[in-house]
């Protein structure tokens, strides 16, 4: 993994109006690496995604996408920039059937080649190809879920962000999601995924970061740590070990 | 020092009838301004001061409060719209001031003033009570016995008609039909088609100024024009409306208490001086109205000989005031008993065929 | 060893939406104590199974009885008023603009007040009830470690924390039976625990049964003591978890191989 | 028998004036789910600017017609990027006061600027043709014929072009449009300036027929289109084209039966009993919980 | 946030000095205004305060159930319909026809609500402003009850009658006190009827109705219950209203007065009780001293409206939540944990 960094987050401080959820953000994504994102409910995860794609109060620090600083550009234009970004819950276009949400996903590109991937997007996802024609919002949840990952990658980026893309989903779905991203990465695409399902993640990514309170508090390979290590660290924000120091530590003051 | 004699004027400005108001405003101070060339009443000059009704109760009653309260003014003329007037009525009567109407044609306003009712409320305006009495004789001589009406939605509209009932079996003249246009309609094609089913020799129309027009064209469309002529009034003889459908307006009959065209010196002095100061625009009832009021105003304070109410009253009611349409006085209910004009049109030119002065009689 | 006495009985439920057949007579039944789970692939008719049997949405044909008296056609609100039946949705929904506590609050309302008069008393008697809910409601609220965030508005809480409030909610009138619709997604793992915890807890201590839908097997299998699969709206087998998931047919419908 | 096809016939041209001037309202409605009070004042002008362009300018009535429109979308272009564009992602109360406001305000300053005395409308093609007993202006018939013109035109906008589906998009999920890169404001402003110019173009189109011009003639045409959009089936172009030509027809039955003074009630009252019947409208498509 | 005023356990406890001084002085004010004020504004007062009835009820339709009501110019009109009515034809006194208007405002709400509450968001709106239309249209053709266009006029000022003897309050100033007296109490009810449990149901149903649903609100019965009340009030308000201005007529349905409700209320800050009630008394008196520009005045009024909605998008209501939290010495942080 020696290739160019493209995504490099330098203390990135962020929030919504008031409020500040993001203290101090650091983090460097090699082109084509598979980052998973993990933390407790309410660390940040989202909010640094959306952060990345302009969708935050952005307070200081910075975010440069191959060398170009973005934490100041609109959606639009980082999404010209060929960043896409899959959001945490519902989102996609309730009132337009299947078909018409994956054309609008393509929305921004304009080739030939659109509506060959939207059929490899249908033949990928087959609960999909046989809703076609029902309108999205009328979709079960996990159907829905599938739709907004298929239309991300329709969009062809370069540095995909995913919230969560298997909530919802069968075990089997969930397969064929991984996967799918497994082969995205492998065409050279950066993705930086925020899964609470911790097993299936460690499976898949080359990396994984942790976040808790808005900070970076592990960075690290998959290999690196346990599952259950990393339970105590979404508890505690401390690793086995530097709990005993620290006890043994205060103990030493105590005396 | 010569301190001003203050006139306030509640109209409306604003909202669906502003225009109306804007004529008033117009009348009354032209005529204002009249007065001060001529060196005011003798020696205060007077001043309008408007104040929006917004042709509804609510801002009407405010309007006037503030016209008592705050501007103090010495008399009050207003409103266009009878229910603002009749909520105006008794606020002067507590506040002690004189109120002139110079537009409303509910009844009820002279119904209630003068002889036991509202002592300071006067009305300088025909009642639609005479003005439905002589249509429907004039209508019953030309032969035209089967109206159909098409009348405004409102006290005036609604009004006349009630009192034409009042007349018509008298006159051997029958109401085939009744429609009620709300201000500011513009499609009277489909009640138009069933007038002409219902073999009327007349159309009945007690209406605005500026829908006449609208009417007059569709008639020209439904294939009416010509064979059954406007009666009542809605301002049948101004120029602008003849001539957006002389075919239509043709042997038109109106009761007006006044209209631009009408040959006498003063009336045709008033046209042109409000055309010069408002550039070019012709006046209609309303500016006229509110004008020859403010005038006849002057004359009452003149003769009072001071601004204090009761001695106005008494001066207004003693009035007779010589108006570019012919000599004007009010009855024990304050009502003006004034000329109005029978006039027909006839290839494109109004002509006046006679003019009327009845009474109200307030027995019934 | 007595018979166990159900608590929920649905009998050949059937929905369907145009060509789609949601649900197509399914029969199910919930002991009274048990946690009975619902697993099947995307769009098996889960949600709508749900939404069926809570008066959400009108079933075509079947009868859903609660303790014996049939409830087929009541209205949501009286379902879970009168049945003490409540339900969670798949799209996690909560008081936006209410702090956490206040959510709870409300949930609790219904069941603490004898009727809709009644509610609009603002005697003595009325604040103390809903004093006591109130007490109630930072119970559960420190239960599901929401504590910090008790007086945010909810609607600015994270997903997994909107979840948390959901199932609080439900804790609120002590409820006969719960149905869960997909509680732990999105929820970290470590918290994945305490939910169970909790389930658990509310399953012993408060008698309540759950009939919960989740993708997550490791969950069902720790927590359910029975299982039933739905595919494209049939049921497709039915079981303790362990014998559900070795079903052929169950993995490759659903677990993927 | 032909007394019915000539009441069929007035409600279709009168059908036709409110289609035009509805179906700018509910395509605004569809990308902002804001009421637009203020719709009728531009109709109101379109129809003062055509006025004034022939009265002031004598440029013959085609003319007139394009002057009119350019003028109002000129003017909607500004109000749109001082106001409306502020109304994405408010709440509906908010564009509620905030189009009352510019009701307000274009209304009167049209009053202040124009001043009280009487306009009228004296250009178009007024001659009427005859069919038998049945006659009908010229300048209605073009009605008719434009109105089917123009809404063919936006069916084909919405289903074909991305503008047009871009207006769908907004008018669903403003943070998925986020998502997939359609610029919301853009959007919105365009479908303002488009809708509010097609009430400007309705307004000159019947200056002929209506003759008269006035400052407020803009809210008598506001409260008949509100009951149009919501039976068509908010932002459904072509659920607000039959309503229409219903509410038109509905309304010259009642006229010619009843009585004209019945006939602004037809519209809430055809509206509330539709309701009764469908509460979704007739023509919406609404999704599940 | 306002929208969740009546629930924020603000943190102070007891009385606050400040806040007591702060109401009290309020309170003086309000009884001794007549004294400095001229009779013109005193007037205002008075409209402001007959509209203040009308805004709360539209208040707890759009402030707490969040249903967005047009139909209170209607049942306002009602209202005074129905007092003028009892006055002319039965010679009853204010305190019959008062509670009469609020009564038959609120039978009539009942029939009128089952079907409109079947309806959601804008089709509601245009629904309730269709009340409007026919209200209008029912009282310009039953000529034989309303008169029609006539209208009724002259109607009684206010009477009280207490054994034998019969009280007329007169003139704004006497109007006033009573206006004070009902407003005050209206206001007290109102503040009640939020703060009760079934107050909190119903910013519930506002939040989602199908959440609440599902937690066993009957919400039909409580939107239904909102609607009634609120059209009590505004019958109420309507008889104050006829009985002061002396003349009911067709106007009354004119859009003038449905917007004036509206935007006391929007602009007060729907949800909020202070906010309402300022509103009330400031778009009143914002509408009357625009009066000096009589030909400006609407464009003034309409850019005010414009201003009102960049400035202060929730209305007042958040403003003076901070002024009381400041005297009750609390500063309350921006919700986060
Ligand atoms: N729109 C918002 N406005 C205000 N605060 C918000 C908003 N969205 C999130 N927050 C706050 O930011 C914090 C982090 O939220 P975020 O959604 O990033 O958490 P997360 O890591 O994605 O959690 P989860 O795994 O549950 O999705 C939360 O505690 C929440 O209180
Ligand atoms: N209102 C509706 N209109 C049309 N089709 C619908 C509607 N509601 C549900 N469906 C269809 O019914 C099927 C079942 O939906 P349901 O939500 O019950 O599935 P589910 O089992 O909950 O799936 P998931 O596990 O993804 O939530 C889906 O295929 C969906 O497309
Ligand atoms: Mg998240
Ligand atoms: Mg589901």
């Amino acid at each position: 993994m020696d290739n160019p960094i493209t995504l490099s987050i330098r203390d990135a401080r962020a929030g919504y109006a008031t409020l500040d959820i993001l203290n101090g953000v650091t983090l460097d994504v090699p082109q084509g690496e598979f980052v998973a994102l993990m933390g407790p409910n309410g660390a940040g995860k989202s909010t640094l995604l959306k952060t990345v794609f302009g969708m935050t109060t952005f307070k200081g620090g910075e975010i440069k996408w191959q060398g170009e600083h973005i934490e100041r550009l609109a959606t639009r234009e980082i999404l010209g920039r060929g960043i896409s970004y899959v959001p945490q819950g519902r989102c996609n276009f309730p009132l337009m059937t299947v078909q018409e949400n994956l054309e609008m996903a393509a929305y921004t590109i304009r080739d030939g080649k659109v509506k060959a991937e939207r059929d490899y997007v249908l033949e990928l996802f087959p609960s999909l190809a046989k809703r076609r024609k029902t309108l999205a919002g009328n979709m079960s949840g996990g159907e829905q879920q599938l739709l907004e990952v298929a239309m991300a990658v329709l969009q062809r980026p370069k540095l995909l962000l995913v919230d969560e893309p298997s909530v919802g989903l069968s075990p089997a779905a969930v397969g064929i999601v991984f996967d799918e991203l497994l082969r995205l990465r492998d065409t050279g695409m950066t993705i930086l995924l925020v899964e609470q399902n911790t097993k299936k993640a460690m499976e898949v990514a080359d990396r994984a970061v942790i976040l808790r309170l808005g900070e970076v508090i592990w960075d690290g390979s998959p290999a690196e740590i346990t599952h259950d290590e990393l339970g105590e660290l979404f508890l505690t924000g401390k690793m086995r070990g530097e709990r005993e120091l620290e006890a043994a530590h205060s103990n030493s003051l105590s005396r | 020092q010569q301190e001003v004699i203050k006139i306030g004027l509640v109209s409306p400005n604003s909202g669906a009838n502003a225009r109306y108001g804007a004529f008033a405003q117009r009348g009354a101070e032209l005529a204002a301004k009249e007065i001060n060339d001529a060196g005011g009443i003798d020696g205060h000059s007077v001043e309008i001061i408007p104040a929006d009704s917004v042709c509804t109760p609510v801002e009407g009653v405010s309007a006037t409060q503030r016209l008592i309260n705050q501007d103090e003014v010495d008399f009050i003329i207003g409103d266009i719209c009878s229910s603002v007037t009749l909520a105006m009525q008794p606020l002067v009567e507590d506040a002690g001031i004189v109120l002139l109407n110079a537009a409303s044609s509910n009844p009820e306003i002279t119904y209630k003033a003068g002889v036991g009712g509202y002592k300071y409320s006067f009305r300088n305006y025909p009642t639609d009570e005479v003005r439905a009495a002589s249509i429907v004789e004039y209508a019953a001589d030309k032969g035209l016995k089967k109206l159909a009406v098409l009348s405004v939605d409102s006290d005036y509209g609604r009004g006349a008609i009630q009192f034409t009932k009042k007349y018509t079996g008298a006159a051997g003249v029958e109401l085939v039909s009744e429609d009620y246009y709300k201000e500011g309609e513009v499609d009277y094609r489909a009640v138009l088609t069933t007038i002409r089913k219902s073999g009327a020799d007349a159309i009945l129309m007690y209406g605005l100024a500026d829908t006449t027009p609208i009417i007059a064209r569709q008639m020209i469309e439904t294939g009416l024009a010509g064979k059954l002529p406007l009666i009542g009034n809605g301002e049948f003889s101004a120029a602008a409306t003849i001539q957006a459908a002389p075919k239509a307006m043709n042997g038109a009959i109106e009761a007006a208490a006044w209209l631009p065209a009408y040959e006498s010196e003063g009336s045709t002095a008033f046209v042109a001086s409000y055309e010069a100061a408002y550039d070019g625009e012709e006046p209609n009832n309303h500016a006229y109205g509110h004008w020859e009021t403010v005038h006849m105003l002057a004359q009452a304070i003149d003769e009072a000989d001071s601004t204090d109410a009761d001695a106005v009253v008494a001066a207004l009611e003693g009035i007779s005031f010589e108006s570019p349409m012919g000599a004007i006085t009010f009855d024990d209910h304050h009502q003006a008993i004034r000329p109005l004009l029978m006039l027909e049109i006839v290839d494109g030119e109004p002509v006046v065929t006679g003019s009327v002065a009845g009474e109200v009689d307030y027995a019934n | 060893m007595t018979a166990p006495l159900t608590i929920l009985e649905v009998k050949g439920l059937t929905k369907s939406y145009g060509a789609v057949r949601a649900v197509d007579s399914v029969d199910l039944h919930i002991d009274r104590g048990e946690i009975l789970g619902l697993i099947g692939p995307n769009g098996s008719g889960k949600s709508t199974f749900f939404d069926c049997t809570t008066g959400l949405a009108e079933p075509d044909t079947g009868k859903v009885l609660l303790e014996g008296t049939e409830i087929t056609n009541w209205p949501l609100n009286r379902i879970a008023r009168e049945g003490r039946m409540l339900r969670s949705f798949q799209k996690t929904v909560v008081f936006k603009q209410l702090d956490v506590e206040e959510n709870l609050v409300i949930a609790g309302q219904m069941f603490a007040f004898p009727s809709v008069a009644s509610t609009f008393s603002f005697g003595r008697a009325a604040r103390d009830r809903v004093a006591g809910l109130r007490r109630h409601a930072r119970e559960l609220i420190e239960l599901t470690g929401l504590g910090h965030v008790a007086h945010m508005p909810a609607g600015n809480l994270s997903g997994g924390q909107q979840k948390l409030i959901q199932f609080a909610s439900m804790l609120m009138p002590d409820p006969r039976l719960i149905m869960l619709d997909e509680p732990m997604a999105g929820i970290n793992p470590k918290l994945i625990e305490r939910v169970v915890d909790t389930i658990q807890y509310a399953n012993r201590e408060m008698g309540v049964s759950f009939l919960v839908i989740e993708h997550n097997i490791d969950v069902v299998t720790n927590l359910c003591s029975r299982a039933i699969v739905l595919d494209q709206g049939r049921k497709l087998c039915e079981g303790t978890p362990a014998e559900v998931i070795a079903n052929k047919d169950v993995r490759e419908a659903y677990l993927g191989g | 028998m032909e007394f019915l096809i000539e009441q069929i016939l007035n409600g279709i041209s009168t059908g036709s004036v409110y289609a035009i001037v509805a179906v700018g309202m509910t395509m605004i409605f569809g990308v902002l789910r804001a009421i637009n009070f203020a719709h009728g004042e531009y109709y109101m002008l379109g129809t003062f600017g055509g006025w004034y362009a022939i009265s002031a300018l004598g440029v013959p009535y085609p003319v007139a017609i394009v002057i009119g429109v350019a003028v109002t979308a000129a003017i909607a272009f500004v109000i749109g990027r001082l106001v409306m564009e502020r109304m994405i992602g408010a709440a509906p109360e908010a564009s509620v006061v905030a189009t009352l406001g510019v009701s307000l305000v274009l209304q009167n300053s049209v009053i202040l600027a124009f001043g009280g005395s009487y306009k009228f409308f004296s250009e178009g093609y007024i001659e009427p043709v005859f069919f038998g007993d049945i006659g009908i202006a010229q300048q209605r018939l073009l009605i008719i014929g434009l109105c089917i013109l123009v809404f063919a035109g936006l069916e084909w906008m919405v289903s074909h072009t991305r503008i047009g589906k871009a207006m769908r998009a907004v008018s669903q999920n403003t943070e998925a449009c986020a998502v997939v890169g359609i610029d919301v404001r853009t959007v919105v402003i365009a479908t303002f300036v488009l809708g509010t110019s097609l009430a400007a173009f309705s307004g000159i189109l019947t200056a002929p027929v209506n003759v008269s011009v006035y400052g407020s003639m803009g809210e008598i045409i506001t409260f008949k289109t509100l009951p149009i959009i919501v039976m068509g089936g908010l932002g459904n172009v072509r659920g607000t084209f039959i309503a229409a030509m219903i509410l038109g027809i509905a309304e010259s039955f009642v006229a010619g039966q009843f009585g004209l003074q019945y006939r602004d009630s037809v519209g809430f009252v055809t509206l509330i009993l539709m309701l009764l019947w469908r509460p979704h409208g007739l023509f919406s498509s609404h999704a599940r919980f | 946030m306002n929208l969740t005023e009546p629930y924020q356990s603000d943190g102070a406890r007891g009385v606050q000095p400040l806040r007591l001084v702060l109401v009290l002085g309020l309170a003086l004010v309000a009884l001794c205004a007549p004294l400095v004020l001229g009779t013109y504004a005193v007037h205002a007062a008075v409209i402001a305060m007959i509209f203040l009835l009308p805004a709360h009820g539209l208040n707890l339709l759009v402030g707490y159930t969040g249903m967005l009501s047009l139909a209170q110019a209607a049942f306002f009109g009602l209202g005074a319909y129905t007092s003028a009515l009892m006055s002319i034809h039965l010679g009853t006194s204010f305190p019959v026809n008062f509670a009469g208007a609020a009564l038959m405002a609120a039978i009539v709400a009942v029939p009128l609500g089952i079907p409109a509450l079947r309806l959601r968001t804008t089709s509601f709106v245009m629904c309730t402003l269709g009340f409007v239309i026919i209200g209008q249209a029912i009282s310009k053709n039953w000529i034989s009850v309303t008169r029609g266009d006539m209208g009724l006029s002259n109607i009684d000022k206010p009477t009280f009658r207490l054994l034998g003897a019969s009280v007329e309050v007169a003139g704004p100033v006497q109007t006033y006190y009573l206006a004070l007296a009902i407003g005050a109490l209206a206001t007290g009810v109102f503040w009640l009827l939020v703060r009760s449990p079934a107050g909190r149901n119903l910013v519930a149903i506002r939040e989602n109705e199908t959440l609440a649903e599902s937690l066993g609100v009957p919400t039909w019965k409580y939107r239904l219950a909102a609607f009634v009340i609120a059209a009590a009030f505004a019958g109420a308000g309507g008889s104050l209203y006829v009985h002061y201005i002396s003349v009911a007529s067709p106007l009354m349905f004119q859009t003038i007065y449905t917007t004036t409700m509206l935007i006391i209320v929007l602009g007060g800050g729907a949800g909020s009780i202070t906010g309402v009630v300022f509103g009330a008394f400031l778009f009143v008196g914002l509408s009357e001293g625009l009066r000096v520009t009589p030909e400006l005045r609407m464009i003034a009024y309409g850019l005010c409206l414009l201003l009102l909605v960049f400035k202060f998008p929730k209305g007042f209501a958040p403003l003076l939540q901070k002024l009381w939290d400041r005297a009750g010495g609390i500063t309350r942080k921006e919700g986060s944990a």
